[in-house]
């Protein structure tokens, strides 16, 4: 059974570092706190489903789709309502980042109502075999779920690592002048990791769409668990998002099964809290 | 040089030290501050100035040493203890309390019952000026704001930090006059850090020079001006450089 | 306590008694939402804007409030008028826990903690089922019975409204509000100019709470129930909304914000039903967008001479 | 090189410049005195458009460049070196080195401007791979100045680059600005409080006081003025 | 001050002693819906309303009540008690109805009953099951349908025939843990072994929980699924994926399999899936329930489920109290309630008043419950088969 709980905490896992590996880059070159994340988590999966049922697409298609529809419109967010933040300066950015992002939470839910209807919505499933992984039955979605996770993360690991453009983002990260002398156009940059964000949101709504299935509220879930990962591995750091969501997903199993279902989500929660309190750098940040 | 300076030892520091993650701000500091004396504190930028003023009033806890305040042991505690103990302070680039008025900044941090902010206000040409916000004032106006408050304290000392820096020739004038004003009205003792020779040469009685995070002079001004080692620490050393 | 505030205290009050009478009976129930939402604000008002802490976890205290005074009332058969002094006092002590707690994190980090905080809150109401009543919620007397229970209630909430605001406005001119002022303002500052800044960013803290419960209370007594809905994210969204349309850290600011926000809720909802929180939001977002400053950029956008008045107006 | 005419800058709504106006010819090295709080940085970072000024122009190699933002000054060759830095700490020495060659013109030769920079500060290549923030405060500042020459800019602006340093380290490090400034034929704008340092090495030096050009001149002449040591001793 | 304090005495004697406006009395007689319609089992929600639409239409025919027309209005109470609350609060004072039907998640009602007895207005239930809507014997709530207990009951002697050891997984709200605490109850009193593990509406990953029953030794045979929100259709389909089923049988506690929902989201998974309903073939109708279906299908094309016939007959019996005690005054329709003699579409509807406590006091009986079992699937749907009885 353990074993049975630590590979279903991994897959989960490999998700939730997708979402939340989003966030702290947005954290990172942004600093902005965004309660949309999980908006755009739905808007992935809808759009995965539509391009699905309506245009047939397998899921190599449809994931890439949903990834493109929801980098264009995080970099159209980023454009109109967030670049006040730093075009201009302005006195409480935190405030207004948080109070703005809670209205596009808003508006992004009701017009998804209205768009996407209130119903329940499943794509096809992208994988229908189940696989067997050192003996435990695990369903193929969740497998394709993971596996994709894990290939966007440590893809944008070394975009980040290794192209001249990630380079940018991660200066821009520690220090915004620096960045700006060295001619990193950071107005421009912002738009693009915005959209790359929310591009890894949708492709994680995109990818458990046949799994948890998909209605206009399912956004708030993984936006908790988004900025569950990002403070426990320390705000922008992409290694630590990663080992924070596998630490994440396979504690949340263990605890759910060893200790209560019902406080599933409080564990995240509280290591949450735990992290901030004690060690607000996260897993590998230094002080 | 208005007063005739009493010796009475009102601050003392024993062998200050203070690093930051293994790095030395400065080491073995050793001072003496007399009552009623204006008292210059000088170096270079990055002396460790700034640091010893965040030491005295509290901010940071020193690594080594002990500073008393009016014969009783003051680090270690937090500086609003400090504050009340009599000490004042104010900051280089000033920090009123923006969002509140002028007279809110004041009233904050008097002691309840002593009601005298219109002379203290009066000092700094604000009293007219006492409904609007803080962040209404100008760069200078702000500067004055923040003196005036810290004076609303009643301390014993007061810490000043650089306080005619970025201030033009009148404006620097008109500071003066209030400094000397403030020392000789309010009976106070002050401790002035500060970059514009001219200014300190003129009101200071003793003047300490930090350099490198080393008291590396000590004395009144004339003393300090004909220093070799401050001259040094100011103008550098002489570096021989293979010039072609 | 100024002259205008007064005037503006006895309008309310004015108001407030007339307009059961005069408008239709409906208005009751949005009216005494306007009011829950006033007092809750209230606290985080005196929370973020008089002290400066970002608390994304304001709502779990009326959820707190709520439960403590419902439960009580269910087990000890509590009146629903101790309940509300109940339910305010452990919301309170809670807030000192958690305010104890929050002193070593700022901003971001700050936000992020209180929201965990709320969630974990939520989660405990939603798993103990057997005590609470889980998403169905708990039943809790009402105030008063009879056909005129609501009205009357009514009245509670507009009487509970008030005291909060004279507390705010109390607290706004006593030294106690300068104090948190001096702490939201610079708390470096405010530290080395001899203002225990550790001992008022707690007491901020856990006054706001404290209202925050005495609102869910009146909020669980008024419905005669009460249900996780109060403590989730969406209803701190309309806190901060509330606050910032109204403009933060003033004394008006959340009752302005409260029944402009209910009200406008109400009228939309009559006219598009079911598009009210999506216009809702758009607003929102164009508020935020277009004026950071609240009603208050609005009256500076008009009339710089108006503001200036304005400003006179709360601090003369 | 560099043309300053009239530039105002305002700064928290403190005025810190009044009406400054200098000029830079192409490979000359020259230097900004005065006392803290002059307006030495604000000038730095107003040419390096970090700042915007509120009257008043910047040309560039006859280019104006007082509307540009700080990442197209960077394309163009002109690299300041902040005070503080400004360095990536969680980045090795390596990636901030690479950093600076940012703009897109300026990746072409990165290998030989890192050679150079090696060259100029051993020590780094040493500890390239180590992370930024654990170095200390005299190999920041190199990594600072290496940094600005991996864009092989045409000018490099220096803000107190000797600042609470030790003397051995600010020697090795002003020897590197001799260096550059004789070898890679770059023009120098370099502003310091010890004034003795920056006129042993400049050939030309402005006095920069509460915000106003005081004087001007040839480094040798600026060294033996009395105003000067008047100024900053009070004797 | 002491003006202003006079002032606002002044105006505080005066409101109070001065007599409300009244609202006027309208030419229709209105009847409330209030039921999910955004959220929350909207579906069936929408379902409501199109019958009471239906039933009122039929009477309008008919020449109204009283020599009025009836009138519907609805509120969306969202699924939520506190959004059922106000809605139904906000439908009384603003609409002035003579009676509330359509009311739907057990949750909400509870917090409903105590608003309509409060406001002396009745409503009416129809597929709420917790006992304990009806066990407070308000004289304002009255339900034409089945009740937790009473399904219970019904569906347990075919878990005893079958099984030894049984799990239930249940909603956390009232009509889930209701139901699952009177199985739980009854079963353990046959000697059955039975496990329980509850969640929250809102779950849409059970994968914990069926763990957890996964880990249980002896292996639980049947899972009971006592749940109304949507994100239910999930169970069965985790379940198989972490192998628990098929090997384990699956019992929905309701017919919400037949909803195209479940399709969608199982697909050929779902054959096998076993649930209990009141819908059958084998289900007697009146004459009046037979014309009801025509018209039903006739204006909707598709026939109506069973909680749909008992809608309607709460409108007819209260178009039937209306013209009996010549009033349409909420009050007393209430009253006139309690001596109901309807013949439903299902049969002979009374209110009686039983002897002791429990939920039976204003319900009406007569059910009787049917467990069916999808065994194929194809474009159109599942094909079912009755198992019990």
């Amino acid at each position: 059974m353990l074993l049975e709980l630590i590979i279903r905490g991994i897959t989960i896992g490999l998700v939730y570092a997708l979402m939340g590996v989003g966030l702290a880059l947005l954290n990172g070159v942004m600093r902005i706190i965004n309660f949309a994340h999980g908006e755009f988590y739905m808007i992935g999966g809808y759009m995965a489903y539509y391009a699905s049922t309506m245009l047939g697409f397998q899921f190599y298609f449809s994931v890439p789709t949903a990834m493109i529809i929801t980098f264009i419109l995080g970099a159209v967010v980023e454009k109109l309502l967030l670049s006040p933040i730093h075009t201009q300066e302005m006195e409480k950015p935190m405030d207004y980042a948080l109070i703005m992002t809670f209205g596009l939470l808003l508006f992004f839910r009701q017009l998804a109502i209205k768009v996407f209807g209130p119903f329940r919505h499943k794509p096809a499933d992208y994988i229908t075999s189940d696989v067997y992984i050192l003996g435990v039955k695990i369903s193929g979605n969740e497998v394709l779920a993971g596996a994709v996770s894990a290939i966007l993360v440590i893809g944008l690991a070394i975009f980040i690592k290794k192209t001249w453009r990630g380079r940018g983002w991660r200066a821009t990260t520690q220090s915004r002048q620096g960045a700006k002398i060295n001619g990193v156009d950071i107005g421009k940059e912002s738009w693009i990791a915005c959209g790359v964000a929310c591009a890894l949101a949708g492709a994680a709504g995109a990818l458990v769409a046949p799994i948890f299935t998909l209605s206009p509220t399912i956004g708030g879930s993984p936006l908790v668990k988004s900025y569950e990962v990002m403070a426990i591995g320390g705000l922008g750091s992409i290694a630590g998002s990663l080992v924070a969501g596998l630490m994440l997903g396979i504690t949340e199993t263990l605890g759910a099964f060893y200790i209560s279902s019902a406080y599933k989500d409080a564990i995240g929660f509280l290591m949450m809290g735990f992290f901030l309190l004690f060690r607000p750098q996260g897993l590998f940040g230094q002080k | 040089m208005t007063n005739t300076p009493q010796q009475t030892s009102l601050l003392q520091a024993r062998n200050l030290s203070m690093a930051f993650g293994g790095l030395d701000v400065f080491k073995d500091i050793s001072l003496d501050i007399f009552e009623h004396q204006i008292v210059a504190l000088i170096g270079p930028n990055g002396a460790g100035k700034t640091t010893l003023i965040n030491c005295i009033t509290g901010v940071y806890k020193p690594t080594e040493g002990n500073i008393a305040f009016q014969g009783k042991p003051i680090s270690g505690l937090r500086p609003h203890q400090i504050c009340r103990a009599g000490i004042g302070r104010t900051y280089q680039i000033p920090r009123p309390f923006m969002n509140m008025t002028v007279l809110q900044n004041l009233q904050v941090c008097a002691k309840p019952g002593e009601k005298d902010f219109r002379r203290l206000l009066d000092l700094a040409g604000l009293w007219e000026k006492r409904h609007r916000l803080a962040k209404a004032l100008t760069f200078q106006e702000r500067r004055l704001l923040e003196l005036s408050r810290a004076l609303s304290v009643n301390p014993k000392l007061l810490l000043l930090d650089e306080t005619i820096a970025g201030l033009n020739p009148s404006e620097t004038k008109d500071m003066m006059t209030i400094l000397k004003r403030i020392h000789s009205e309010f009976k106070v003792t002050i401790l002035w850090v500060e970059h514009v020779m001219s200014a300190i040469m003129e009101t200071a009685h003793h003047i300490f020079c930090l350099h490198q995070g080393a008291l590396i002079a000590e004395g009144s001004p004339a003393d300090i001006a004909n220093n070799d080692k401050v001259i040094e620490a100011y103008l550098g050393e002489e570096y021989k450089f293979q010039e072609k | 306590m100024k002259k205008n505030e007064i005037i503006v205290a006895v309008t309310i009050i004015v108001l407030g008694l007339i307009a059961p009478k005069v408008l239709p009976s409906v208005w009751i129930t949005v009216l005494s939402m306007a009011f829950y939402y006033a007092i809750l604000t209230i606290g985080w008002n005196i929370i973020f804007g008089y002290t400066g802490l970002f608390s994304y976890g304001h709502a779990a205290f009326p959820a707190i409030g709520g439960y403590t005074s419902a439960l009580l009332a269910q087990h000890i058969g509590l009146s629903p008028f101790l309940g509300l002094l109940a339910g305010a006092f452990i919301a309170g002590l809670l807030g000192i826990v958690i305010g104890l707690l929050i002193l070593r994190v700022h901003g971001f980090y700050l936000c992020l903690v209180t929201w965990a905080f709320a969630e974990v809150v939520n989660v405990i109401i939603t798993a103990e089922h057997q005590i609470t009543g889980g998403t169905g919620g708990l039943l809790a007397p009402t105030f008063f019975s009879g056909p005129n229970a609501e009205l009357f209630g009514y009245f509670m909430g507009l009487g509970l409204m008030m005291f909060a605001f004279l507390i705010s406005i109390l607290l706004y001119h006593s030294r106690w509000g300068l104090n948190l002022f001096a702490v939201r303002d610079d708390i470096d500052a405010a530290e080395s100019m001899g203002i225990k800044t550790r001992f008022w960013k707690v007491f901020g803290f856990a006054f706001g709470c404290s209202l925050a419960g005495l609102a869910g209370a009146y909020f669980a007594h008024f419905l005669g129930l009460i249900d996780p809905g109060i403590g989730g994210l969406d209803q701190m969204g309309y806190v901060c909304l509330i606050v910032i349309i109204g403009g933060l850290g003033t004394v008006y600011g959340p009752i302005l914000g409260s029944f402009f926000v209910v009200i406008t809720k109400e009228l939309i909802s009559g006219y598009a039903s079911g598009y009210s929180l999506l216009i809702f939001s758009v607003i929102m977002i164009l508020a935020v967008r277009f004026l950071s400053g609240g009603f208050m950029e609005i009256i500076q956008v008009i009339s710089p001479r108006l503001n200036n008045r304005y400003l006179k107006f709360v601090n003369k | 090189m560099l043309k300053i005419e009239n530039v105002n800058v305002f700064y928290d709504g403190l005025q810190a410049l009044y009406s400054v106006s200098l000029e830079i010819q192409v490979e000359e090295f020259v230097c900004i005195l005065g006392p803290n709080g002059a307006g030495k940085s604000t000038l730095l970072q107003t040419i390096a458009g970090m700042l915007a000024p509120k009257q008043g122009s910047i040309f560039f190699e006859n280019r104006p460049i007082h509307g540009l933002e700080s990442y197209n000054i960077a394309s163009l060759g002109l690299a300041l070196i902040p005070e503080e830095g400004w360095l990536y700490g969680q980045m090795s020495v390596e990636e901030n080195l690479l950093m600076g060659a940012y703009p897109k013109s300026a990746r072409k030769n990165i290998k030989r401007q890192m050679d150079f920079v090696f060259d100029l500060f051993p020590v780094l290549f040493d500890r390239k791979k180590q992370l930024a923030e654990t170095l200390s405060g005299g190999q920041r500042q190199m990594v600072a100045v290496g940094r600005g020459l991996m864009c092989n800019p045409k000018m490099l602006l220096l803000d107190e680059p000797s600042l609470g340093l030790a003397p051995i380290v600010i020697k090795d490090i002003l020897k590197a600005l001799v260096r550059i400034n004789k070898e890679e034929k770059t023009t120098i704008l370099l502003t310091e409080q010890n004034i003795f340092h920056a006129l042993k090495i400049s050939q030309r030096g402005y006095l920069l006081e509460n915000g106003k050009i005081f004087m001007q001149g040839a480094s040798k002449e600026l060294l033996g003025n009395k105003h000067i040591k008047k100024n900053y001793l009070g004797v | 001050m002491k003006k202003s304090v006079l002032l606002t005495a002044f105006i505080f004697i005066l409101t109070v002693f001065l007599p409300p406006i009244g609202a006027m009395a309208g030419d229709t007689i209105k009847l409330g819906v209030v039921t999910p319609m955004s959220t929350g089992d909207f579906r069936s929600g929408k379902i409501n309303v199109q019958t009471v639409e239906l039933a009122v239409e039929q009477i309008n025919a008919q020449g109204g009540v009283l020599g009025k027309k009836l009138e519907v209005v609805t509120a969306d109470d969202e699924g939520k008690p506190a959004a059922g609350v106000i809605a139904l609060k906000r439908m009384i004072a603003k609409e002035k109805v003579s009676a509330v039907v359509g009311l739907w998640h057990s949750s909400v009602a509870v917090a409903q009953e105590k608003v309509a007895t409060q406001m002396q207005v009745p409503m009416m239930l129809h597929y709420s099951w917790t006992d304990d809507l009806t066990a407070g014997h308000s004289d304002y709530v009255y339900r034409v349908g089945p009740f937790n207990a009473e399904i219970a009951q019904l569906a347990l002697p075919y878990i005893d025939k079958n099984f030894k050891n049984i799990a239930i997984l249940y909603e956390t709200n009232a009509f889930g843990s209701g139901f699952a605490n009177y199985l739980e109850k009854i079963a353990k009193a046959k000697g059955l072994n039975v496990y329980s593990i509850g969640y929250p509406q809102e779950a849409t990953d059970l994968k914990p929980q069926l763990l957890q029953l996964k880990a249980k030794s002896p292996k639980p045979e049947l899972l009971v699924i006592a749940a109304v929100y949507e994100a239910t259709n999930l169970i069965p389909k985790q379940a198989l994926e972490i192998g628990l089923a098929p090997e384990m049988q699956i019992l929905c506690s309701w017919d919400w399999p037949t909803y195209p929902a479940f399709q969608e989201i199982l697909g050929d998974k779902g054959v096998g899936v076993t649930y209990a309903t009141f819908e059958s073939d084998k289900l007697k109708l009146s004459p009046l329930g037979e014309k009801f279906k025509k018209a039903y299908k006739a204006k909707y094309n598709v026939v109506p489920p069973v909680f749909a016939l008992f809608l309607y007959d709460e409108v007819m019996i209260l178009a039937e109290t209306m013209e009996r005690i010549k009033s349409s005054d909420p009050k007393d329709v209430a009253a006139g309630l309690k001596d109901t003699k309807f013949e439903g579409t299902t049969g002979l509807i009374t209110f009686e008043r039983q002897e002791g406590p429990g939920p039976i006091w204003n319900q009406w009986m007569g059910h009787q419950l049917f467990i069916n079992k999808l065994t194929a699937v194809d474009g159109k749907g599942y094909k079912r088969e009755q198992i019990y009885p």
